[in-house]
């Protein structure tokens, strides 16, 4: 009998199905992988910002002090709210990085679960099909790339009231045809393959058979697109406020919170790179996230997620299983 | 393959119409170019007549029409701000843009094809962990920190680069390298997700059991079943690129056509505005034909499709 | 080093006669007519055209130019003498025929100038050449300021069209145009048979960048001599010259809607306000608080209106005091924002903010683009709108009250949501004055403005950075940003 | 060519196998832990003969084989054993070694046909990959010996077809090329892992004859891993049957066949349809093999076996002589050899 | 031993048939090779018929046609011209609840059983995914039992239920194939080299099954194998298909006992027989020439250019498949036939 392998239990035989168990499964092998582990720690933190922070210090992140404007990092002369030094107007920037994650995900999440919802969906229907749905998708696609996104949020400020709804809406659009592009190659490889050619000789439809077999392997190169679209969305909502139609202060975000802190990089550096930190840690965070996905996701290689760090220790344990 | 490019050409056209009406009724709601090109001071009378003049005053669809018919004539108006043929600032402004985009993305492409190809030989590895997370990072790296801090290094500091501009190689350096960061890590992870794939494939062995190389084995055969999905990404990016790379034309003074399209938005330069997008869109339709054509190249399954 | 390689920045040696100036934006046309945009005039005025009369910035004092001297020979009636012997780049003589012309297309045109709207602003006159060196101009009303507003209409020959823009005029300035490669940049050559001094650099080359930072690191790495329009923040260092750039940044009152409809509600709006703070935070030191639009050196300036005090209590009592007697404090108002107005621009409506909520009003704050915050600038203003405060910066680039008052306070003046029928009787008497007289009379304009009336509050006068290499000398002034005379320069040492 | 011929070849090279796999051992990685898919495998075959690999389906026979060329799916490794090609150990050879091998060397005809083909490469391009790599020729003279490959092994109009896809061929077609592809460089081993299951008979026949030419013409040994006794019959000097992971009987094909000395091969030869008429109902063997990661202890068969006793619970029988050039690892086999 | 089986096969044949193909013809379009042609006719006016509880054994050269007629069969690829009629009605005419209820009744098991199964499915959701769409069939809580029980009856255990295709061999793959067409109880099943890579032991169990079904539930089968032993022990009537067309047909013994098509004749005759004591091989007809390219297939009869009995005639006209006075329900499409001995 060979030795099982540490950290690993045994399924129970017959093995327990049923979605408690699978869920079991996923997270043994997120614990296994610390780089993982430590990303959703970080978003989770990042989530936990976004929902308590604006009711913990949201005073504190408005409160004003024109007299000790741009104080440095990393000094606790001012007190503990003053670790990340100030801004221009001598607010704490601890407690606006806090503040601003909520309105930052706020529209970022949507933006871009919106975008790849619709487009991948859109998408995969279309490359599933092919013939005249694809044609028509795909110069939809086109049509709404070739269309300058400013003038989107140009018209939608004079147009509508500006709102975060809008904000979300116009950068949800303008990334659609990202999504709906790749999602339509690739389902369109794999509606011709024979597995899906097997679901259909069982007259399974076909938003079953893209639920099934399309999507799974379609999203995860979509996701690691989607995850490296936050930082981008989370910048051009900030050029959105340039435009009056994004976020307006008193409400901050970590893109306005860049955009503005800008000028400054040479004067008081830190204004502009926490926030962008802020934005590169949860993107970073979100993609290794999303890879170890596409690997636990995928049969043929979560493997690799059991494997131990060392490739010795694995050799170790090849002589321990034949003696 | 010449049917296929006919039907696609013709097929665009009507796309293509759609979205000069849409970028010319939109442009027409975002408010009145008056306030922008006459004097604070105004009378009502001066606004009619601008509005005359232009014949903004006429319903929409008889602008439209009219404007249709000029394009027909290849006359593209004349700018509001600076008073030129409106095709002779785009044209002036797009080989620009083409040039910084093209030697971007070609660089991107090859970047990401060497690294993520690297990265995912062995997944999860850590070759693995740092290429992904090394691209990654820097693809999410607000892009103007990138430039500025670029700057600040290596032409004030060292003297290396000059600052910005567009004459000499030299002057490419910055603004390539800060267009690059983003596609680059985009691809990268891309690419190194379809090669995880393309890897374990069972043709990947067959061609090792014919004694071929590693590169061989990676580049030969598993990085052009790969391809589809990257290219897809990629030409979404290269699109990103032609009409979007206003930061850095911005901070280089590189007179693309991004700046121009985002500066007769800001200035309600309408015909500039419409040839702008018109340009773009033919070169996205175009590009996009031509990605179209890559994938029938790459990949026979594809291209019977295209007969059939 | 390598940077300075190739043309366009070229410099060393080959070029040291070349002054290279880094501007924030190219000039979108160089229309003689347009010159009183900040882009355009910056370029052209006093370099590639010249105007009958200009206006010493230091002094205020108007200086004879193309012109040698002139006389009011009645209310409405003005005879021009002009330079002799003086010669287009292209070769054409200038004469009283070119100047009539210039002044009718300016004016008379259909081509929309700026200058027209700006400075004319409605004003109907006609001139009329009546030799070759003798000019008369007739105004159908009287005006006292004639030769001033023609240092703005710039001459250009007879042969320039009358019915279309120009981009790139011929004039009769110390440069020509060399080059203009359009969206690179524009190179300017000394014109040989200038009239005047020949100035020092032989030649001018222009670029643009729009970031303020780069546009530092362009002096710094010696790929430029001047850069302007910098903020404290981009990083000139040794580099940096401070000047007083004429504009005044304020916040315009919509007096007609409640609670802004009270008096109490708008001074306690001004002593809320800590310039003093907002001076020394969000323009790092730079510039001066300020209690009227029209600064020092303008004719019409009141050294009786200073800058309001801070005085939070005051603030607050006047807003209790407002709310006792049935005021709607509590209704939102919204400031419109600019952004890129001045440095930092949202940041200092951050502050207005924050103090007006301190002093017991309900503010929300929308930045906006030109476009969008022009809308709201200028009349006719948008409906169903709320009680606002504008943000907005005034300069005063002729140096006359007239230039500001009409415009801004006037009851119907396009930038004025707001007047009193006794302000407007002031400001119409003023504009008929001329001498000392008007600057009394606009200077009590003001002050009833400031003290009765209160339909803004005038946050601070702006100080500009320019950044200046060690290669050349240049002393910048009040007019800088709007004309920045080559001649001024000159190659250090 | 004459049976004496033949005999000279087999007998020439007779001294020394060509290949030996020696105790062969392939574990694999699975989510329950590893477990060991082939246990201590030993065979060798020697130039211009044929090896049969039989055995239940999923008892490691393609394992082996992958393992034995080292292209083992990244989830399996080779745990132990020795795999000695021209008497060098091939497993501890640097892989640009082992890369110069795999080919003129050893090849293999993978299992299965249908994916085994790049489908975005004509099967022209990929024919002439071998040439390409090992000797070095000209894409055009390359080209000309994968449509001789072609033509060998019996694809219609080979010069038109060579710039066609793998999905333009059906399966059949695509696994001859695959057997074209391994035999491209004369390979001294080939192991073909179920090479004509996708094969009509004609075809299979043609496949067959072409692998006998290899082995008379230039010596190649075959490892041919088929389902199909009676290939085997015809084809077979010797045959090798595993059973979950181990080789539980080895001996000349004839003897074999013919006197089983070991219950699951005897339980195999049973089920053969053949005899059998329509609709009865075929003879097979009861029962399944064992879990992977549950192997029992002693003799894996005996769960199936109807001779199991008690030793056979206790300890494993290991592969032992049982006649004349045969060797069967069954506690019981003297008992199946005097039936 | 022919016999016995004859009046029950005849009775099937008068009744409506369960399936009834007639004239399908199918094209691909192709990229243009060097005969510069770029249409493939992989059929070419294929008959069939299937009676209730029949199964019918599909022999041929491999690359004839034969998976394609399996995938018209299922409706997978449309037929270009001719019919096909599932007791009696064109399935290609049915929609929504009709469509889905013939689904049910007509299963595959695919050649390929590495493609045919994704990756990213483990066993239980493969053999379970029919269940999702008729989903009245088994019970959710049953469905657990169910896997089961089709895992081992095709020789596989319980404790497979959890892995991956990727983690099962050839055969055991192919075993899942052959579970999931059985997931749905069908009416018919075409079976695409469903043995192929199987041993024969496990062969044997799942040859058995499938019979067992047949005598229990009357399930028909179309049974595609180039293993003719098989074919012969499973079918109660045979087609031999050659380059797109059916050359032969009839009842299985007088197929294989009395080919009177020259191609069935060199087919039978090239099957590897087991005589484990003799080691003798037998006679074979070793056809000659290449096997023609089905882009450009030769005029007349296709087999002509292979064919040792050849005449003129058989270049010009296409051969009838014709049944011979004496044996109704045994046809061959041959101008010279084979005679009996
Ligand atoms: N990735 C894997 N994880 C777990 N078990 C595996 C994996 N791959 C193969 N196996 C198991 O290893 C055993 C040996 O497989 P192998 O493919 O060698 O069988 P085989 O003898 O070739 O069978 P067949 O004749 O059916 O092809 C099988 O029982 C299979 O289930
Ligand atoms: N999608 C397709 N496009 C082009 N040609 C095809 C396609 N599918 C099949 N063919 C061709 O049609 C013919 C018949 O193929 P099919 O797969 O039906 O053969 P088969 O009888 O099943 O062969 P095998 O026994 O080898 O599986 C072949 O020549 C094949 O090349
Ligand atoms: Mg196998
Ligand atoms: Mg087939
Ligand atoms: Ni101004």
């Amino acid at each position: 009998m060979p030795t099982t392998q540490a950290g690993l239990e045994r399924p129970a035989d017959p093995p327990a199905a049923g979605p408690a168990a699978r869920r079991a499964i996923w997270w043994r092998l997120l614990l296994r992988d610390r780089f993982a582990c430590l990303a959703v720690v970080i978003l989770l933190v990042v989530a936990a910002c976004a929902i308590v922070g604006p009711l913990l210090l949201g005073d504190l992140a408005t409160r004003q002090n024109l007299r000790a404007v741009n104080r440095p990092p990393f000094s606790l002369d001012d007190g503990w709210a003053f670790v990340l030094g100030s801004d221009s107007l001598g607010r704490s920037l601890l407690a606006r990085l806090v503040v601003a994650s909520g309105t930052t995900l706020s529209v970022a999440v949507p933006a871009v679960v919106i975008s790849l919802v619709i487009g991948s969906v859109w998408g995969m229907w279309a490359g599933y099909h092919r013939g005249w749905r694809e044609s028509v998708s795909m110069r939809i696609a086109d049509v709404i790339l070739s269309f300058p996104s400013l003038l989107l949020a140009v018209v939608v400020l004079y147009v509508f009231s500006p709102s975060a709804v809008n904000i979300v809406l116009v950068l949800a659009v303008a990334r659609i045809p990202i999504y709906l592009r790749a999602a339509r190659a690739e389902s369109a490889e794999l509606q011709s393959r024979l597995f899906v050619d097997a679901a259909r000789t069982f007259g399974t439809g076909s938003w079953a058979i893209i639920a099934r077999h399309v999507a799974p392997t379609v999203l995860p190169t979509l996701f690691t697109v989607a995850t490296l679209d936050f930082c981008f969305v989370m910048l051009t909502e900030s050029s959105l406020s340039f435009l009056g139609i994004g976020i307006q202060p008193p409400d901050m975000s970590w893109g306005l919170m860049v955009a503005q802190g800008r000028q400054a990089l040479q004067s008081a550096w830190w204004i502009a790179v926490f926030p962008g930190l802020a934005i590169v840690v949860t993107t970073v965070s979100a993609t290794v996230l999303a890879s170890w996905a596409r690997l636990a996701m995928d049969p043929g290689q979560r493997w690799r997620l059991t494997l131990p760090r060392s490739r010795r220790g694995n050799k170790a344990l090849a002589k321990e299983v034949r003696a | 393959m010449l049917t296929f490019l006919r039907r696609r050409i013709t097929s665009s056209a009507i796309p293509l119409v759609v979205v000069i009406l849409g970028v010319f009724c939109l442009a027409r709601l975002t408010g009145d170019p008056a306030n922008l090109y006459l004097p604070l001071s105004a009378t009502p009378e001066m606004r009619a007549e601008f509005a005359a003049r232009h014949g903004f005053d006429q319903p929409l669809y008889v602008q439209f029409g009219e404007y249709l018919a000029q394009v027909v004539r290849l006359d593209f108006g004349e700018s509001l701000r600076t008073a030129e043929p409106a095709a002779e600032a785009v044209l002036r402004a797009f080989p620009a843009t083409l040039q910084l985009a093209g030697a971007t993305m070609i660089l991107a492409i090859l970047g990401a094809i060497a690294v993520g190809s690297w990265a995912a030989y062995r997944p999860n590895s850590a070759a693995d962990r740092i290429a992904s997370f090394t691209s990654t990072t820097a693809a999410s790296m607000p892009d103007f920190w990138f430039a500025i801090m670029g700057v600040l290094v290596f032409a004030v500091a060292l003297g290396w680069l000059p600052t910005s501009g567009t004459v000499g190689a030299l002057a490419w350096v910055l603004p390539v390298l800060t267009l690059l960061i983003r596609p680059f890590g985009v691809l990268v992870q891309v690419v190194r997700g379809a090669m995880v794939s393309a890897l374990s494939a069972p043709y990947i062995k067959v061609a090792r059991s014919k004694g071929a190389g590693e590169l061989r084995v990676v580049f030969g055969h598993a990085l052009r079943n790969a391809a589809p999905p990257a290219l897809t990404v990629a030409g979404d990016l290269t699109v990103g690129l032609v009409n979007g790379a206003v930061v850095v034309e911005t901070i280089f003074g590189w007179p693309g056509i991004g700046k121009l399209m985002i500066t007769s938005i800001l200035q309600r330069d309408f015909a500039v505005l419409q040839a702008a997008v018109l340009v773009t869109a033919i070169t996205i339709f175009a590009l996009n034909i031509v990605i179209d054509a890559c994938y029938a190249l790459l990949d026979s399954r594809v291209r019977q499709g295209v007969t059939t | 080093s390598v940077a300075n390689s190739g043309p366009e920045t070229s410099s060393g040696g080959a070029a040291a006669n070349t002054v290279r100036i880094v501007l924030p934006e190219e000039p979108p046309t160089l229309e003689p007519c347009d010159a009183s945009l900040t882009a355009t005039g910056r370029v052209t005025r006093a370099n590639i055209t010249e105007a009958l009369t200009e206006r010493d910035p230091g002094t205020g004092r108007l200086q004879p130019a193309l012109a040698t001297e002139w006389k009011q020979d009645s209310p409405t009636e003005w005879t021009f003498t002009l330079r002799p012997g003086v010669k287009f780049h292209d070769g054409t003589a200038f004469d009283a025929k070119a100047a009539a012309f210039s002044i009718d297309r300016t004016v008379g045109s259909e081509i929309d100038c700026n200058v027209d709207g700006y400075v004319f602003g409605g004003i109907e006159l006609t001139a009329t050449a009546v030799d070759d060196t003798t000019l008369k101009v007739k105004t159908a009303k009287p005006d006292p300021i004639l030769p001033l507003r023609l240092s703005f209409v710039e001459i250009v020959p007879a042969t320039t069209s009358a019915t279309g823009k120009v981009r790139e005029p011929v004039g009769t300035g110390p440069y020509k145009i060399a080059k203009w490669d359009t969206g690179r940049s524009l190179r300017l050559e000394r014109h040989a048979g200038y009239w005047g001094k020949a100035p020092e650099f032989a030649a001018a080359e222009y670029v643009w960048r729009a970031e303020g930072s780069i546009r530092a690191a362009m002096v710094k790495s010696d790929e430029a001599d001047v850069a302007i329009g910098l903020a404290p923040e981009d990083g000139a260092g040794d580099s940096a010259v401070q000047y007083p750039n004429n504009e005044t940044s304020y916040l315009r009152i919509d007096a007609t809607k409640a609670p802004l409809n009270d008096i109490r509600v708008r001074q306690a709006i001004n002593y809320a306000i800590d310039r003093d703070g907002l001076v020394a935070s969000v323009f790092a030191g730079l510039g001066k608080p300020a209690g009227q639009l029209v600064p020092e050196g303008v004719t019409g300036h009141s050294s009786a209106v200073q800058a309001w005090p801070h005085d939070m209590a005051q603030a607050k009592k006047l807003v209790a005091e407002a709310k006792a007697a049935g005021v709607p404090t509590d209704t939102p108002i919204k400031i419109i924002g600019r952004n890129g107005i001045y440095p930092k621009a949202a940041e200092a409506m951050e502050v207005v903010q924050n103090s007006l909520i301190e002093a017991g009003l309900k503010v929300e704050i929308e930045m906006l683009d030109v476009n969008a915050w022009l809308e709201y600038l200028l009349r006719p203003f948008p409906k169903n709108l709320g009680p606002t405060l504008l943000q907005a910066q005034h300069g005063n680039q002729a140096g006359d009250a007239a230039f500001t008052m009409g415009q801004i306070y006037g009851s119907k003046g396009a930038q004025s949501s707001y007047g009193t029928s006794e302000l407007d009787s002031m400001i119409a008497a003023a504009e008929q004055a001329s001498g000392e007289e008007r600057q009394t009379a606009f200077a009590k304009a003001l002050e009833h403005q400031s003290k009765d009336v209160v339909r803004d509050a005038v946050l601070a006068h702006m100080t500009g950075i320019l950044a200046l290499s060690p290669r050349v000398t240049y002393k910048p002034n009040a007019a800088t940003n709007d004309e920045m005379r080559l001649a001024d320069m000159h190659p250090a040492g | 060519m004459t049976e004496a011929q033949v005999e000279a070849g087999g007998s020439a090279a007779a001294g020394r196998p060509v290949l030996e796999v020696d105790e062969l051992a392939v574990d694999i990685r699975t989510p329950a832990g590893t477990v060991r898919a082939v246990r201590e495998v030993s065979f060798s075959v020697r130039s211009g003969e044929t090896l049969a690999l039989l055995g239940e389906s999923g008892c490691g026979k393609s394992m082996t084989a992958q393992a034995i060329v080292g292209l083992l799916d990244p989830v399996a490794h080779v745990a132990g054993g020795e795999v000695r090609l021209d008497g060098t150990d091939i497993l501890g050879l640097a892989p640009a070694r082992r890369r110069k091998l795999a080919g003129p060397g050893l090849s293999i005809v993978f299992q299965d046909a249908l994916t085994a083909l790049n489908p975005v490469q004509t099967v022209g391009a990929q024919l002439a990959e071998p040439f390409r790599i090992h000797q070095r020729l000209s894409r055009r003279a390359a080209k000309e010996r994968a449509v001789e490959l072609m033509e060998r092994v019996g694809i219609p109009e080979p010069r038109s077809r060579v710039g066609a896809y793998p999905h333009q061929f059906s399966g059949g077609m695509r696994q001859r090329l695959l057997i074209a592809l391994a035999v491209a460089l004369h390979p001294k081993v080939l192991l073909a892992d179920e090479p004509t299951t996708a094969l009509d008979v004609t075809v299979q026949a043609q496949i067959m004859e072409l692998l006998r030419e290899l082995r008379t013409e230039q010596q190649t040994a075959l490892i041919l891993i088929t389902h199909d006794l009676a290939v085997v019959a015809e084809q077979a000097d010797h045959v090798a049957v595993m059973y979950a992971g181990s080789v539980v009987e080895t001996g000349r094909v004839a003897d074999v066949f013919a006197r089983p000395r070991h219950p699951y091969t005897r339980g195999l030869l049973d089920s053969v349809p053949a005899e059998v008429a329509r609709g009865a109902t075929l003879k097979s063997i009861p029962g399944s093999p064992p879990e992977l990661h549950a192997v029992p202890s002693g003799c894996a068969f005996r769960a199936r076996c109807a001779m199991a006793t008690d030793v056979c619970a206790e300890s494993r029988p290991v592969l032992v002589e049982s006649g004349p050039g045969r060797r069967s690892a069954c506690h019981h086999w003297r008992e199946l050899a005097d039936d | 031993m022919t016999e016995p089986a004859m009046p029950a096969l005849a009775a099937r044949e008068t009744a409506v048939p369960l399936l009834d193909v007639t004239g399908v013809t199918k094209t691909f379009h192709v990229a243009r090779g060097a005969s510069g042609r770029n249409r493939l006719r992989a059929l070419d006016g294929v008959d069939l018929r299937l009676g209730h509880g029949e199964t019918l054994g599909l022999v041929g050269e491999s690359g004839c046609g034969k998976s394609t007629l399996a995938r018209v069969l299922l409706m997978l690829e449309g037929p270009d011209q001719g019919s096909v009629r599932f007791e009696g009605v064109d399935p290609f005419a049915l929609r929504g609840k009709e469509l889905l209820r013939w689904r049910r009744r007509v299963q595959m098991v695919f050649q390929d059983p590495f493609a045919s199964l994704n990756a990213r499915l483990c066993a239980e959701d493969i053999i379970g995914e029919p269940w999702r769409t008729h989903r009245d069939l088994v019970p959710a809580k049953e469905r657990g039992r169910r896997v089961a029980e089709l895992l081992e009856m095709v020789g596989l255990r319980a404790g497979d239920a959890r892995r991956f295709p990727q983690e099962f061999s050839g055969g055991q793959r192919q075993r899942l194939g052959i579970a999931r067409a059985l997931a749905l109880e069908p009416d018919v099943i075409v079976c695409d080299e469903p043995v192929s890579a199987l041993d024969l032991s496990v062969q044997a169990q799942v040859l058995n099954l499938l019979t067992d079904l047949q005598a229990r539930l009357g399930v028909s089968y179309v049974f595609i194998s180039h293993d003719l032993s098989v074919v012969r022990h499973v079918a109660d009537r045979v087609s031999v298909m050659y380059l797109g067309k059916v050359v032969e047909t009839g009842p299985t013994q007088q197929v294989f006992d009395h080919p009177r098509h020259p191609y069935t004749a060199a087919l039978m005759s090239a099957a590897p027989v087991l005589d484990v004591t003799s080691g003798v091989r037998r006679e074979r007809i070793l056809l000659k020439g290449e096997v023609p390219s089905p882009l450009d297939p030769p005029s007349g009869c296709r087999f002509r250019t292979r064919c040792w009995r050849a005449e003129d005639v058989c270049a010009q006209a296409v051969p009838p498949l014709e049944s011979s006075g004496d044996e109704p329900l045994h046809a061959a499409a041959c101008h010279f036939p084979l005679q009996e001995v």
